[in-house]
């Protein structure tokens, strides 16, 4: 891509006009995943594994199928042979088995069964018909005991290239890098600090349970609308469980109640195109919230220790650390993508990494907003955070005297285009929040964050109308008001208002491929594709200017969305505006359209710096957060009002990780907290109001400068929120969720 | 399992549906009346996205039964505004951005209505408070909460 | 699963007497309804006592005692002029279950009803001294409270009874009561231990006292110990240790998801200090 | 020539060596070039790399031209949420 193209001065972007799905959202009108309906529609509900581990010995579903309410009952017989590799390389063999168990239920809530009927009710009486025999095997649902000699086997060669001859089979896959020599910059340390923190497992919470629609018919035709981050992958993914071709399913994605990673795969939508295809009726498929928690994708846990020197001067010497991440039954746990941000936000001399994929008896892992990324930070932030109390020195200085910029190696190996950590540790220190005095018994902390940003493949196509409208049809689900930005792009090219724009995401038989709405992608890539189909549009507008005119099509440039006459022998023309041309485009070469299909590549980085205060009652270990100020790099802001949304949101989940969010298994491998009840994700009275500033360093890979903003803001509050817990309680917390239990409990050890 | 007639009156119109006496409020809306706004985010009012008022009371249509609302008067985020006139809070969540995936926003605009209604000068943690069992996993609550606190502002300025 | 209901408790008790397999009452419906949909609990047959006359009600009798009808929900507890001027403890303790759309419905009676030893309302009632009329086959009988619960779960009532009034006695003079509970958010939670406490004074002498604790063990405790800790005290400094440490002592709580053994018995002294303290403030008539 | 920086953990495939030079002009011809080099390479390839060339990250692209003297690292496949 060209990067001489850049823009720095808009019109529309920059903007905060309405979104343009807001009224449907605040009348109940927008559609959702459970809001469709179709004639002769069954209802389907899964029959689940209340065993962590157990052999599936036999499935009697005689009684089921027997009802007269009950249409059709599916089980792993019902889906296509895929082939298992190791590793990720079988992903689809991994999709398939977690969306309905084969030999062996590997986990509490694993789908063994399902069936189709004629009402929801009768759907879920009939799983009760159905009878499964279990022999229930040994189970391991911690990271570290998975990993131990004796842990029980979830899967044997599962295991990829990367790892080490002598691990447990339950080491799927095994990363390391970095550069230099930390023994060396260990013994150039004035203070070395080496230390073991944890993390649970918790959950995106999305408030809109998975739900789809299906109709598949014995002709291998079939239709699916579902809520999803990602219909292409679902349709990919959903053709090859089914065994049959990709295009010949049609997927539409609805109006997506949240996802933050959660809705990136499949987990009912093949059951339920399996029960239609069975049934040859469409089949309905709702998840209930304990379902949700249970058999979706929550995020791994961790345990790491983390190794880090420092000078007086606040210096890093060197920094080291082992990430071992459990992601559930299956390989993907993302613990090469902790050990490659843990230590991204420094300029390192000397850094190793090494990250652990391990496999254990919970469900399948899926990402959740920077995965991987949040623990890291944790361990990472906290040992620096010690170091400079021991070394009496200010936290963002010390992070300013380390901060990675333009030209830095990275600990992951390449060296950084121009990022913009720098710029959001000063704005941190020059916020008011930073010098605030404190209340006794409150505590400040300071975290940094990282986050890759991805790119992937993306297809966008435009249309204008006679009316000098334009339609632009996308095909990256709208997760959190996209629809705005790629119209505020789209008019800043075309050069016509906003409002007389109109974005669709479009479904999977309307446009080419699309990478899913994840990696903070979508304002990037499908920006950047929304920009690029609407200059291809442009250039149309300009020829059949120049063609009007009789001057060459070079004669001419697009201003305001007018075609110009540009250049010394051009011409004296009055401008034409685009409604102007597009009138009668039928007549003057027919129908002026855009697109793009490509991989943007430059995605870049993106950094953010948290300031938290936090107060810990010492008689019960509860903590409230009292201010919360979130600064990150945009590159540039497209609709500033979302790119705030995000980072509060990023900020906000990042606080429930911190506090009280978790995964509970008991002793018998089953999930304690499957309801919002007692999974506790922050509700509005917890949480003070989140201050926002966006720093615009853009990025050279966009031609607006766009960053992604969505991921990174969830990667500093557990670090900040822990640093200031500590400085508050004075004790420093090494497992999350800090929950007053825990904080009690180490305030009673440290007397 | 016979099943039950209801007859009660929803944003006004009166309807009647049969319902299995299994089934909840938000069951019969969303499935017999073709009401979708109300979502179901739990099933166990927790979250709140499927909150209603009947006789004016602010409740979670996961936890009554279709057949207890028979007589009665309930109303839906369908019914917040007035023909083609947004309600001031409809207008101001759109303007601050108070929502971003919008599932859980019919939920809390038909809670913010019933707070305005019955405190028309609601502290910020009188809001935050009344708006606790309305989950929101995109926002933070920061936008919402101004969006509500600002309509407050402006219905009091208008009345 | 049959649905009726009745016009009066005579009714409702004969219907449950008569019914097989498992009956449900249905009052706000915020645990039975949570239980029927996760396929806990699926009554054979639910009995909905709010078309009874009268179940709604709030009264306040000419003794200064307060009588609720079982179906009174916790937001028109909340919003009676009066009821919270006399028990501002009993109030605040329902106004703490759930959320404002759970107030919507929820009732005391239920609260007592599903048998949880975590119920909000209960440590409230029990401190209060507040009875309730069962209505059986065999006629109506007062019970107290704390009677009521019987295990996790479970209740004294027997097949065909059910609650048809709760009686909450008079304030009378220098009284005030108060109910704390610690959950690790700020709303939405089940308590992690919850504390009662009423109390009397003469002068700044506190003269009667009952305080009761909640989620420490498998039933709602009505704490002797404690109340002796503070009568004929003022309240000083260690009167509260000595408060704190027999609530303590007398937790008998477990492990689970909601908090630890040690946890339990540790905040249980801790709010019972200050849950007493409001208590005190608000029989001395100041604010609190 | 292209130097190609590895990932640590990658040294086991290529006995040792985290350098490694290869004759390429785009991503895809170096990833070819590298298994030929070193045939162990392949495994890592299918499971999913990126490419940084000066700095910049090409997630999947085989098509990125590369040049002459920019330094490039072989990272792992990014993937996000």
């Amino acid at each position: 891509m060209a990067l001489d193209d850049r823009k720095s001065d808009f019109t529309f972007v920059g903007t905060r006009p309405d979104r343009p799905d807001g009224l449907d959202k605040v009348t109940g009108r927008a559609r959702f995943g459970a809001d469709a309906y179709a004639p002769g529609m069954l209802h389907g509900a899964i029959l689940r594994s209340p065993h962590a581990h157990a052999r599936i010995v036999k499935i009697d579903a005689s009684k089921a199928e027997a009802h007269k309410d009950v249409k059709a009952v599916v089980t792993r017989a019902d889906f296509a042979d895929v082939p298992f590799k190791p590793g990720l390389e079988g992903e689809f063999w991994n999709v398939l088995e977690n969306v309905m168990a084969g030999e062996k239920a590997l986990y509490d809530g694993h789908a063994v069964a399902a069936v189709a009927a004629t009402s929801a009710l009768a759907a879920r009486d009939a799983l009760k018909l159905i009878e499964v025999e279990y022999e229930v095997l040994p189970h391991v649902t911690d990271v570290d005991k998975a990993m131990a000699p004796d842990a029980p086997v979830i899967r044997e060669g599962a295991a990829d290239y990367s790892v080490p001859e002598g691990m447990h089979p339950n080491v799927v896959r095994y990363h390391e890098s970095g550069h230099g020599d930390v023994e060396a910059g260990f013994a150039e340390a004035d203070l070395v600090i080496e230390d073991s923190f944890a993390t649970e497992a918790t959950h995106q919470g999305y408030i809109e349970p998975h739900a789809c629609l299906a109709t598949l018919g014995s002709d291998g035709k079939g239709e699916l609308w579902c809520t999803t981050q990602g219909h292409w992958i679902a349709q990919k993914t959903c053709a090859a469980l089914l065994g049959i071709e990709t295009s010949q399913l049609r997927v539409t994605a609805s109006e997506i109640g949240g996802g933050f990673g959660g809705k990136t795969t499949v987990f009912i939508e093949p059951v339920a195109l399996a029960l239609s295809r069975k049934a040859n009726r469409p089949v309905k498929l709702v998840m209930t919230r304990s379902e949700v928690f249970r058999a979706t994708g929550p995020t791994s846990s961790a345990s790491m220790d983390v190794k880090i020197g420092m000078k007086k001067d606040g210096t890093i010497s060197a920094a080291q650390g082992v990430f071992r991440l459990q992601g559930g039954a299956f390989p993907g746990a993302p613990g090469d993508m902790t050990a490659m941000c843990a230590f991204a936000p420094y300029n390192l001399t000397n850094v190793k990494q090494v990250g652990y994929d391990v496999m254990a008896n919970r469900p399948k892992q899926a990402a959740y907003r920077a995965p991987g990324a949040p623990m890291g930070a944790f361990a990472v932030e906290s040992v620096i955070d010690e170091l400079c109390k021991k070394l009496g020195l200010d936290p963002i200085e010390v992070r300013l005297k380390n901060a990675a910029h333009e030209g830095t190696k990275a600990s992951y190996g390449p060296r950084y285009e121009r990022i913009g950590l720098v710029e959001t540790l000063e704005a941190a220190k020059a916020h008011p929040h930073y010098s605030a005095p404190l209340k006794p018994g409150q505590g400040r902390g300071i975290s940094c964050g990282f986050w890759f940003n991805h790119g992937g493949e993306t297809s966008v196509s435009l249309a204008l109308s006679e009316d000098g409208s334009a339609q632009v049809m996308v095909g990256t689900p709208d997760i959190g008001g996209s629809r705005a930005s790629m119209a505020l792009m789209a008019a800043e090219v075309l050069g016509i208002p906003y409002e007389n724009i109109r974005v669709t995401v479009a479904d999977t038989a309307s446009l080419g491929y699309n990478d899913v709405s994840h990696g903070s992608r979508v304002t990037y890539a499908s920006g950047l594709a929304t920009i690029k189909a609407a200059r291809h549009a442009v250039e149309q507008l300009c020829a059949r200017a120049a063609a009007s005119w009789g001057i060459p099509v070079d004669a001419v440039k697009w201003e305001n969305g007018c075609a110009v006459p540009s250049g010394p022998n051009a011409g004296d023309f009055d401008p034409r505006p685009l409604a102007d041309i597009t009138a009668h485009m039928g007549a003057t070469g027919g129908p002026i359209s855009g697109h793009f299909e490509a991989t943007p590549e430059g995605a870049g980085v993106s950094f953010g710096t948290h300031i938290v205060d936090a107060e810990v009652d010492p008689e019960t270990g509860k903590t409230s957060v009292t201010r919360y100020t979130v600064i990150q790099d945009a590159g540039k802001a497209i609709h500033p009002t979302y790119v705030e949304g995000q980072y509060q949101g990023g900020a906000a989940q990042g606080i429930g990780w911190a506090l009280n969010e978790e995964y509970i298994y008991g002793d018998d491998g089953r999930l304690q907290n499957s309801i919002f009840l007692d999974y506790r994700i922050p509700v509005a009275s917890d949480l003070p109001m989140i201050d926002t500033v966006i720093v615009e360093v853009p990025n050279p890979g966009h031609p607006f400068g766009v960053r992604g903003v969505g991921e990174t803001g969830i990667v500093p509050p557990l670090a900040a929120i822990a640093n200031a817990v500590s400085h508050a309680a004075g004790v420093r917390m090494h497992q999350l969720p800090m929950s007053p239990p825990r904080i009690l409990a180490a305030l009673k050890d440290n007397g | 399992m016979s099943k039950f007639h209801v007859s009660t009156t929803v944003n006004g119109d009166a309807v009647e549906y049969l319902c299995d006496p299994r089934e909840t409020l938000l069951d019969c809306l969303r499935d017999k009346l073709n009401l979708t706004g109300a979502k179901e985010g739990c099933g166990t009012g927790d979250c709140g996205a499927c909150s209603v008022t009947v006789d004016g009371r602010l409740v979670c249509s996961c936890l009554m039964l279709g057949v207890e609302a028979e007589g009665k008067q309930i109303e839906t985020v369908e019914g917040i505004a007035d023909g083609d006139v947004l309600h001031p809070l409809q207008k101001k969540f759109i303007e601050h951005a108070a929502l971003q995936c919008g599932i859980c926003t019919p939920g809390i605009l038909v809670a913010a209505k019933s707070l305005l209604e019955k405190n028309p000068n609601p502290t910020e943690e009188e809001a935050r408070y009344w708006l606790a069992g309305n989950l929101c996993r995109c926002t933070g609550y920061d936008k919402i909460i101004r969006a509500v606190m600002e309509t407050a502002e402006e219905l009091r300025e208008a009345s | 699963m049959d649905y009726h209901s009745p016009a009066s408790f005579a009714e409702a008790s004969a219907l449950a007497a008569n019914a097989p397999g498992i009956t449900r009452f249905l009052a706000g419906g915020t645990d039975v309804l949570v239980q029927l949909r996760s396929d806990l609990v699926t009554p054979d047959t639910l009995i909905d006592i709010k078309k009874i006359d009268g179940v709604s009600d709030i009264n306040s009798n000419a003794d200064g005692s307060w009588t609720l009808g079982v179906a009174a929900t916790g937001a028109e507890m909340s919003e009676h002029p009066e009821l919270g001027r006399d028990w501002p403890g009993v109030v605040e303790a329902m106004d703490l279950i759930g959320s404002t759309q759970v107030q919507g419905r929820a009732t005391l009676t239920g609260n007592l009803c599903n048998g949880s030893p975590a119920a909000d309302s209960v440590p409230a009632m029990v401190a209060a001294g507040v009875t309730v009329t069962v209505t059986g086959p065999d006629g109506d009988r007062e019970v107290a409270v704390e009677d009521i619960p019987t295990g996790p779960g479970r209740t004294s009532l027997a097949k065909g009874e059910l609650i048809s009034a709760v009686h909450i006695p008079a304030r009378g003079e220098n009284g005030g009561d108060a109910y704390l509970r610690f959950i690790p958010r700020t709303e939405m939670d089940i308590a992690v231990v919850g504390v009662g406490v009423n109390l009397r004074l003469d002068g700044d002498t506190i003269t009667e006292a009952r305080v009761s604790l909640g989620a420490v063990a498998p039933t709602v405790l009505l704490v002797e110990d404690c109340a002796k800790a503070i009568i004929g005290t003022t309240l000083d400094d260690a009167a509260l240790d000595a408060l704190a440490a027999s609530a303590s002592a007398a937790c008998n709580p477990i492990d689970d998801k909601r908090g630890t053994i040690e946890f339990r018995t540790e905040v249980a002294g801790v709010l019972a200090k200050r849950a007493a303290k409001i208590a005190y403030a608000r029989a001395k008539g100041e604010q609190a | 020539m292209v130097e190609v920086h590895l990932w640590s953990g990658l040294r086991s495939l290529t006995g040792g060596q985290q350098v490694v030079e290869v004759e390429a002009k785009t991503t895809g011809e170096l990833l070819k070039e590298l298994v030929r080099v070193h045939p162990q390479l392949q495994g890592p390839i299918d499971a999913g790399v990126s490419i940084a060339i000066d700095g910049r990250v090409i997630a999947s692209g085989l098509t990125e031209p590369i040049p002459e003297g920019s330094e490039v690292y072989l990272m792992q496949r990014l993937r996000g949420g």
